[in-house]
């Protein structure tokens, strides 16, 4: 839909505008975080603009380090201000802000939120409410260097964990390691992507941390992982960019990266269309599901603006600026019709579509509450566990009982 | 030869390293001398060469191993590209502005109360100054919320209706709150070093308390102040996390943030967040040259030294 | 001089010590009066982070964080925490406030030498510390890049290594990445302290220490260290300040990590209140660090607090 | 233009009396200086009058106007300060001309008056030096100069040619003579050179421990101490001591016992010491007031041997022994030829004799001879 | 113990020659004192004996080895600094005894002497004090008793006694006079004070401008200045010189036409002056070698007018016009009695008298008058 004139009357924002209601006529400019430097984020710039020129509504972006997004909207929310009308965030900081009342529910309709699969669906609703909509999808895609992997011998990515320690064997030489995670520095992330491979989940419905049985399969695929030196060293440090950089470097065979990657790499000198490749990510014992880090936009409760930000959120989520921003940045689209447009086909090859729309079908996340800490409590047991130096079992068991204190303390358990 | 001979002379001369002229051993301590700071210097600037070369290296060849430590197809693409979309301008006026305001409004109060610490004992001198110092230990990450519900709520003085958030003056404040109990501290103890005599003259010279402050003591405080100056701009050009949580746009962000703004959450480009690292450090260090004199004058001059 | 303005300039010198302390006073109160109040109220109170539910709980912040809550088996009691970041800090502070202050009491000293250019060395001695602590974090990120970065250039490169190093995969590297970057950054503050505290020394008092037959290290012992002891005083706490507190370059380089082994105060005060939005907890360790600052600080007293006269 | 007062003023540092107790009155235009032993707080009276210390107690005035409240800078004085304390980051010029430039005065008033004064200090080619470059001698100079290009109600100097060479100083005298002739501005001096003291005063006020021991025109100070103090501070070599037992003679005239030796009170004094007979009486003569008798034994004549011959360029001093076993010291003819192991006769000037109570240390014949110059 | 030798010293500071080539030798175990104006040089040799000042050119030995390139801490000198050079943050007791300690001077040592010199110096109550508590000659007598609990191979002392009254300067002059004679240490004293360079001097070297006039002992120098600035530096009043032609009178003897008075030349100098007949030629007589004839005219005799009596306790000094239009001053007796404006007559020791000539100010009678002296 481009026709943005039909609620289109802009309205000035009177100076007596009171907030909370729906009623209020339409701002005729709202203040939106990103998250990082639009620089970065072309296809969320050039939504905004076609924003802009559709509607009439100014955009005032302000740019906030991704490290403390966070920060500055808990600062702002905390004294109850209006600075804000929408910014754009994962969709694992949903729980505490909802938790809070800091987060206007959307309303944006079930034709708006069936473009997107369930899982997704489920993910930014609270309490039958919509708090987020999604807006590009973040998740791990299998990649590969096919030379290397011709050189070794190797025809075919791994299809399951054990192949990845088997095929691994035959892909290591002196200057390669067979694999590494995308998450790998957060090493909670990565934990979570294999836990629901292995078929676990961190929280139960009651809110209780149920994670230790899952996670020990986690741990020993690790453990194999490491005992055999298929994974680089210091692995707990390699950052997405850090692990990038390695692979674009040739001293990795195969990498769980979220997909820009790709597009660097095929930019990248001495590396082209023939060498890199992509695969579903390897089944764990319960499936191939990758972890999801999808980025949607919010609006806030304080807002004065509240209508022209969940116009604004809803139209940087249609699934003409979705394709925008695919065709743009190579951001994976969160709407599945996405990948089949023409436009989309004939930009990627079909085979790397392919995977990211199985991953976009088959990612799995939770919300939960007092999620920083949580993560915190996890990444504090089972990154040692991870490097060795700790008894898995037992990091497993004291971050569970940490959380469940934690849990107890809030109220939830 | 003979010319090299005598240019190499006439630099061993200017640099007071001629046996003729001067005592063995203070030539001897100044040769050390220069090869130590040589060394220093040369330690310390090697990050920062080494950021440059990166920053002008083709986005590619950043990761090119061995790494090569000095460039070999020098491109400037990174910083066009980078100039292209930044109002760097902007956000070095920002820290230009709120860093020397600071400066000046730290610097004159520490000065002027610096001087009366030191030179009166009035009542509560002690309890005043140690409290002065003690607040300082507040560690301010811990106020940033009241700091926050401050600046963005309508300020209680003034009649100024409208909240300073995202202003210059909301870090201006902020700062002085910060840097002033340091300058006054710092100024303190300078004067401490002047002799009190030169005091006594000035009053015989017809100097009221002001009059003798301004005209006799401030020139031989030069140092101090320098000092004093440099800390409260370095202070408040580098300050970051208030700066984030107090500001939203570019009518008040600083270079600090500007140069965040280069880390994506996902992976670093380095080519680029090099270029854009330097040009956040180019103020910095044009500043430092442009006013090297100065500084280096402030910190000798006015020297009591006898 | 009209007798108007004379009793004018009478007035205004009576007033002289009001007039110079009493707006900084006033300016400063409202960082002392304020802050140090909502500081310690806020850390008797304990605030849901889910539900944003202030309670009053006495002591109890300061008793969580610094006890093992079932104090099973941990060192006096206290919690494991609570003992690592302690040592973190002492180990992050310790380490880059002594190096950095003997190396900026050495550069100070040679500064002050009668050299020509040193103007020029000042300057670029300086120049660290201009530049943001943000991008300075970030430059030495990438010094100690695993793959790229300079360090492991010249150490692979040189042959001195045969492979390079993660330093931010290990916890004693990264400590040591962190502590060689805070010096690099704070270094010129203390440089630049002391060179304006230098300037205070009588020169004829040299003359007199050496004809009494005094060397090198005893005039420094006996003519500029009691004339340094102030500014020396200065430097060394506001650089311990500093750094008990600092966060930029933390944040930046190693968020703590790999694990919490650089996890230090400043970094923890921050997670604790804006992180896991707890912010009884984080006044609780603010009220904490400034104890610990305020000790510090009068220790650093006794010992230098002393003026020359 | 103005008179000073000092009433009973008293200074404590801790837990040194440096003033105890003062009470002088300096008279309009006139010169009084401050003698006395080192550490007898000369200098710290000055920096009472100056404004510069707080009395513990005491008034002081100047001008009829009782000033312990006031500020330094507004009791209109110039002070020279024994250790210069000169602006280290002006030049020497800068040094001169800012007292004046506090005072407002016009432009061409100061160049005019600096280029005078450094002209008398013999200055003029430093002006553009800064302290740090010059002598001891030449940095006194400029201390002094910064105060007499001033034109306040009083000055005060403290020791101000101290670090100068005799034959400067003989100038500077003449030229600080020169000035209060012109300027009548009230001075108040501290010296411990006895020449300037004796040349300058128009009082001389000895101080010692604190205290004022005598107030008065500097000769008559000088020949008519009031106790033994004073006679012994004023003078150099000081004033030779001996002690004896006051009897009568044979012809029933008073005389001193010395010993083996014996003195004969001069007739005019007989009347004040006649109470002291039988009693310790101590007679105190100058070196210069004793000649040698280089004739014979002849009556009121001190047998001696010369122990040492120090030429002094204009005057010789013996250190002599008398017969009866005390040191004392003459000045003498510069072109003696005694020389040591002599023997000689000593002859003391009649008319230079003093006599002391030694328990007291007062002076027997101060009245008498304050009289006695009066009449003559 | 050493001596020193000074070979062609020159110090310039940017476009001031401070010491402008001297050569100087100082024999072990003797005191030589330095004199001279203001500004003339003396502090800055003693700098650079000292090792404070690098020469620009020329030599330094210390007990035969050249010490041009030796720092002062290695050089073995006490010295005494004009401004006293204090460490403001040391007790008395402290400042005394940090030589001594640099010394790796045993502990009882040093108590032992620290406590010796302060007796001498009078300053046993102040041990404790901070410099900034002390009077100006307190201050000065740390700062000596600095330098003499030192057992140095050279004692360097600047105008040591400049602040300290009459009194306390001649038990401090004999303190040293002791001292030397005790311990016989090579010493260079700067005094601008003539009594202290006369008495304490082995040999006095007479500065001007940079430069040595003179070296010598004392008496020799005053009595026999090789120049008239010599002459007229040292003795206070200075020399009185008038200038006259020189002519024969009718006895075809030398005398010298000073306008309209003459003065008969000594028949001993007439040889040197001959030279000079009908040239211009300067007498120099002293003050203290004037008397006032008070006999009537007689041969040799000069008239002459009194403009000023300037008692000055131990003499009195009259300024004079000579009847031929000259001023001049004379010493005499304090007690007497002319009166300004008295007409008197005046006679010249002719023992004293010296002759100068007015283009090069060399003495014309120095060779002689050595001589002389030596025979006699
Ligand atoms: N650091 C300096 N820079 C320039 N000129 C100097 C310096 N020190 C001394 N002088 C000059 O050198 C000359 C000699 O100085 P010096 O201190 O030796 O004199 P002095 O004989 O000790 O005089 P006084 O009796 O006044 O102390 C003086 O004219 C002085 O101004
Ligand atoms: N700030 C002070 N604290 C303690 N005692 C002091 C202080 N200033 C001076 N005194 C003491 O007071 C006494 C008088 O000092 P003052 O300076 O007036 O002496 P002075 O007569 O000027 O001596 P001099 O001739 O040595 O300069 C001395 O004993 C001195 O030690
Ligand atoms: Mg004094
Ligand atoms: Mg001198």
């Amino acid at each position: 839909g481009g026709n943005g004139s039909s609620d289109g009357e802009s309205g000035s924002d009177g100076s007596g505008e009171t907030t909370g209601t729906g009623t209020e006529s339409m701002a005729d400019s709202i203040v939106f975080y990103n998250a990082g430097s639009l620089k970065y984020d072309p296809g969320t710039e050039a939504n905004i603009e076609r924003f802009e020129d559709e509607t009439g509504i100014s955009v005032e972006v302000n740019e906030v380090p991704w490290n403390n997004l966070k920060t500055s909207l808990t600062t702002i929310w905390r004294n109850k201000d209006a600075t804000v009308d929408a910014f754009n965030g994962p969709t694992w900081w949903l729980a505490d802000f909802v938790a809070s009342d800091w987060l206007e529910p959307l309303e944006l309709g079930d034709s708006h939120m069936s473009n997107f699969p369930k899982n997704l669906q489920n993910l930014v609703t609270l309490d039958g409410k919509t708090y987020m909509a999604p807006e590009f999808g973040k998740w791990g895609t299998y990649l590969y260097d096919q030379t290397h992997f011709e050189e070794q011998g190797v025809s075919e990515a791994p299809q399951t964990w054990d192949e990845v320690v088997s095929k691994g064997q035959q892909l290591k030489t002196e200057n390669t390691s067979p694999f590494a995670f995308t998450w790998s520095n957060k090493s909670v992330f990565t934990f979570k992507q294999f836990l629901y491979q292995a078929g676990g989940q961190l929280f139960n419905d009651s809110n209780e941390p149920v994670f230790v049985d899952g996670g020990m399969d986690v741990m020993d695929f690790f453990t194999k992982l490491r005992t055999q030196d298929l994974i680089p060293d210091g692995i707990s440090s390699m950052g997405e960019g850090g692990a990038g950089d390695t692979f674009i470097a040739g001293q990795l065979a195969s990498v769980e990266s979220w997909t820009p990657l790709g597009a660097r790499a095929l930019d990248a000198d001495g590396w082209g269309k023939d060498r890199l490749a992509s695969a579903k990510p390897p089944k764990g014992p319960d499936s191939r599901a990758t972890f999801q880090d999808t980025n949607g936009i919010s609006v806030s409760a304080f807002s004065e603006k509240k209508r022209a930000a969940k116009k604004f959120a809803q139209f940087m989520t249609t699934t003409k600026s979705s394709k925008t921003n695919m065709k743009v940045e190579g951001n994976p689209a969160v709407i599945p019709s996405v990948y089949d447009s023409e436009e989309i086909q004939s930009q990627y090859p079909s085979w790397l579509l392919e995977d990211m729309k199985f991953n976009l079908e088959h990612a799995k996340s939770e919300t939960y509450l007092a999620q920083p800490q949580v993560d915190d409590y996890l990444a504090e047991q089972i990154t040692p566990a991870l490097l060795g130096d700790k008894d898995p079992q037992k990091a497993l068991e004291t971050a569970q009982s940490n959380i469940e204190r934690l849990y107890q303390d809030i109220g939830l358990l | 030869m003979s010319t090299k001979q005598s240019t190499l002379g006439q630099l061993i001369a200017a640099l007071g390293l001629d046996t003729e002229n001067e005592w063995s051993h203070v030539v001897r301590e100044r040769l050390v001398a220069y090869a130590l700071l040589g060394l220093y210097v040369f330690v310390i600037w090697f990050p920062i060469y080494f950021i440059f070369i990166t920053s002008i290296k083709p986005t590619s060849a950043v990761l090119d191993i061995p790494i090569s430590f000095v460039p070999t197809q020098p491109t400037v693409s990174n910083y066009v590209e980078i100039f292209q979309n930044r109002p760097f301008e902007l956000y070095t006026l920002n820290s230009l502005i709120v860093a020397s305001t600071t400066t000046i409004i730290c610097v004159t109060l520490g000065t002027v109360t610096g001087y009366s610490f030191s030179r009166y004992d009035f009542v509560g001198n002690k309890t005043l100054l140690l409290s002065i110092v003690g607040a300082r230990m507040i560690p301010p990450i811990a106020l940033i919320v009241p700091f926050f519900s401050i600046m963005s709520n309508p300020p209680l003085v003034g009649g100024l209706t409208g909240s300073l958030y995202d202003t210059r003056i909301a870090l201006i404040l902020t700062y002085t709150f910060f840097n002033l109990p340091f300058a006054v501290w710092i100024m303190k103890n300078y004067f401490d070093g002047v002799p009190e005599s030169l005091d006594e003259q000035a009053r015989i010279d017809g100097c009221s308390r002001w009059e003798g402050f301004v005209k006799i003591i401030l020139p031989m405080a030069k140092p101090g102040i320098a000092a004093t100056a440099i800390l409260a701009f370095i202070f408040s050009w580098n300050e970051f996390v208030f700066a984030l949580v107090l500001t939203s746009s570019e009518q008040a962000q600083t270079l600090p943030i500007a140069v965040s703004l280069f880390v994506a959450d996902d992976f670093v480009d380095w080519a680029h967040l090099a270029a854009g690292g330097m040009i956040a450090a180019l103020p910095g260090i044009l500043f430092g040259l442009f006013f090297q004199q100065y500084i280096v004058s402030g910190l000798t001059q006015g020297a009591v030294k006898e | 001089m009209s007798t108007e303005k004379q009793s004018l300039r009478r007035k205004l010198d009576r007033l002289f010590v009001p007039l110079t302390v009493g707006p900084t006073m006033l300016w400063i109160a409202g960082i002392i009066v304020y802050p140090t109040l909502k500081l310690l109220w806020s850390s008797v109170f304990w605030t849901n982070p889910i539900t944003s539910q202030k309670e009053f709980v006495g002591l109890r912040n300061f008793k969580r964080l610094i006890f093992a809550e079932g104090g099973s088996g941990t060192f006096l009691g206290l919690a494991p925490d609570f003992v690592s970041i302690t040592w973190h800090t002492f180990v992050y502070v310790g380490l880059s406030v002594s190096i950095s202050f003997a190396l900026g009491l050495g550069i100070a000293l040679l500064l002050d030498k009668d050299l020509k250019g040193r103007g020029w060395f000042r300057t670029a001695v300086i120049v660290p510390w201009i530049l943001p602590y943000v991008m300075s974090g970030l430059m030495w990120r990438w010094m100690f890049n695993s793959e790229y970065g300079a360090i492991n250039g010249i150490l692979t490169q040189s042959g001195l290594l045969s492979s390079k190093i993660a330093f931010f995969s290990d916890g004693t590297l990264s400590m040591m990445a962190l502590v060689i970057a805070d010096i690099w950054v704070f270094t010129p503050f203390i440089i630049i302290i002391l060179l304006a505290g230098l300037q205070n020394v009588p020169e004829q008092l040299y003359d007199a220490a050496e004809v009494d037959g005094a060397g090198k290290i005893s005039r420094f012992v006996n003519v500029t260290y009691p004339f340094l002891k102030p500014s020396i005083l200065v430097a060394l706490t506001i650089r311990i300040i500093f750094d008990i507190r600092a966060l930029d370059l933390v944040w930046v380089m190693t968020q703590g990590g790999p694990g919490k082994s650089t996890e230090v105060w400043a970094s923890w005060l921050y997670r604790t209140a804006q992180v896991f939005n707890r912010p009884g907890e984080g006044a609780a360790l603010g009220v904490v660090l400034l104890a610990v600052t305020f000790m510090i600080v009068a220790l650093l007293y006794k010992v230098f607090g002393e003026s020359p006269y | 233009m103005a008179h000073v007062e000092l009433n009973d003023l008293v200074k404590e540092f801790d837990d040194v009396t440096a003033v105890d107790g003062i009470s002088l009155d300096i008279p309009d235009e006139s010169f009084t200086v401050f003698v006395g032993p080192s550490g007898c707080g000369k200098t710290t009276t000055l920096r009472l009058i100056a404004g510069l210390e707080r009395a513990t107690d005491g008034e002081i005035s100047i001008g009829d106007e009782v000033v312990n409240d006031r500020r330094a800078y507004e009791r209109d004085i110039a002070m020279v300060f024994q250790n210069y304390a000169l602006y280290p980051h002006k030049t020497v010029r800068e040094n001169m001309r800012f007292g004046l430039e506090q005072h407002d005065t016009p432009e061409d008033v100061i160049t005019e008056r600096v280029t005078e004064a450094a002209e008398l200090l013999q200055i003029q080619d430093l002006l553009e030096r800064k302290p740090s470059e010059l002598s001891g001698g030449q940095q006194q100079r400029v201390a002094l100069g910064r105060a007499i290009v001033r034109d306040p109600a009083v000055f005060l100097m403290d020791e101000p040619l101290s670090n100068l060479d005799a034959k400067l100083r003989v100038q500077m005298r003449a030229e600080l003579n020169k000035l209060h002739e012109e300027l009548s501005t009230t001075t108040v001096y501290v010296t411990h050179d006895q020449v300037e003291a004796m040349t300058l005063a128009d009082q001389i006020a000895v101080m010692d421990d604190g205290q004022i021991q005598q107030v008065g025109a500097p000769t008559h100070v000088y020949s008519n101490p009031r106790n033994m103090f004073v006679a012994g501070f004023l003078g150099s070599p000081s004033m030779n001591f001996i002690e004896g037992t006051l009897e009568r003679d044979s012809a029933e005239k008073l005389q001193l016992d010395i010993g083996t030796d014996t003195h004969d009170i001069p007739d005019e004094f007989a009347d004040e010491l006649e109470a002291y007979l039988d009693d310790q009486v101590v007679l105190g003569i100058r070196p210069e007031n004793i000649s040698l008798n280089q004739d014979g034994i002849a009556a009121n004549v001190h047998p001696a041997t010369v122990q040492v011959v120090e030429p002094q360029g204009e005057k010789t001093v013996l250190e002599l022994d008398l017969d009866t076993g005390q040191t004392i010291k003459a000045a003498v003819d510069p072109d003696t030829t005694v020389q040591m192991g002599d023997s000689v006769n000593l002859r003391f000037d009649r008319d230079s004799l003093q006599y002391f109570d030694p328990q007291t240390g007062e002076s027997l014949t101060y009245e008498s001879k304050s009289e006695q110059k009066l009449t003559a």
